[in-house]
């Protein structure tokens, strides 16, 4: 029951996070890697700012993972997630988990960024052609 | 009591900044809070949502909030 | 639509498998990686030994990956399995698939594997303190 | 004809050989060919299940076997 939470400027190491989730009595990993994309619905993306309230935001993952230990029988939890700006097909975020036996390690991997998205403070501006958005603030 | 608010995306935007203080009565809720903001910043009203965080948790309307809090202003989040 | 399989003794490399995957029209990437676990139902288990039928492997893998092209809208599709001797930690199995959107990502990693455990012509010896089995070979 | 089998996992072990060859009529079936293994060795059938492969698909009881064809007999699977 071992959880790794960071949000930092720097570019994210997929190796590493993996490295960090393995364990001798873990059969399965489940990995989710977040990539920006070059466009929303069809309009092209030039680049994205993610903005954390940072001591906030590792609080709410930290009950995400607590919720996780509490349903599934996982091992190792790790969600990292970048802010700051980001190019087309740079690294937001990586979840790593892993279990015993493969279906809690998809359930919870799946859970984490579901429920990230939902309730951590954390902010995604689009940058386009003609202008730039805050992601889902507006109805 | 003077109270410093936090704010982030687009509330910042709205605000201006990305503090922001308001003066409300001693024992004031967060739903108090909101509505002074509201009336300050009428934009707020135009957000999908937003929610007051105090120290570092999402607060219920009725929480009272002092001069010691941290309070934040959380616009709909957009992470992952 | 691009699919890459591989199967054979050298250790799989994460990273050149997710880099594979990403690209600029992707906004998600799911990753299952299988690992050596050190016991099975208890036992301890020193190593395994996986062997395959190589050509057909490749033929049914191919299957499952056309399959998912056609269920769910994902870009691009990985398999690659080690075999021969692998000891506790090492890695058998990579599978990675990159979407638009990450619900199809999910989705189509785990039907891969819960798949190619199903049909794909691969089978794993396992060795403990005290003999070695081949794996579901008997009721 | 003299139909040549590749023997895969726990089906080496019974077959003692990564090949072995059985000789069967002219015309005969994947369901032939699993009676006449069987017979020469009923180990096989204590196995939970296994499949005959034919050019590397999983072939049907009734399809007809010839010398051309690469044989081979898959037993239960577990790899990943």
């Amino acid at each position: 029951m071992q959880t790794q939470i960071e949000i930092h400027t720097e570019p994210l190491n997929i190796q590493s996070c993996i490295d960090w989730v393995m364990s001798p009595d873990s059969g399965g990993i489940d990995v989710f890697i977040g990539t920006v994309r070059n466009a929303t619905k069809g309009k092209r993306v030039l680049k994205l700012e993610f903005e954390a309230y940072k001591k906030m935001a590792i609080n709410e993952i930290n009950k995400i993972s607590e919720q996780v230990f509490k349903q599934w029988p996982v091992q190792k939890v790790l969600v990292h997630h970048r802010t700051g700006t980001l190019h087309v097909g740079e690294i937001p975020v990586i979840i790593a988990v892993s279990a015993a036996h493969r279906d809690a390690a998809f359930e919870a991997c799946r859970y984490i960024i579901d429920t990230l998205k939902q309730t951590v403070p954390i902010w995604k501006k689009e940058f386009f052609e003609d202008g730039e958005i805050w992601v889902a603030a507006h109805p | 009591m003077e109270i410093n608010i936090l704010a982030f995306g687009i509330a910042k935007d709205i605000f201006g900044a990305s503090t922001v203080s308001v003066e409300l009565p001693a024992g004031s809720s967060t739903a108090h809070l909101k509505a002074s903001l509201e009336d300050k910043y009428p934009k707020l009203k135009q957000l999908a949502s937003y929610m007051v965080a105090v120290n570092n948790e999402y607060a219920e309307d009725c929480l009272t909030i002092t001069e010691r809090d941290e309070v934040a202003i959380i616009p709909p989040v957009s992470g992952g």
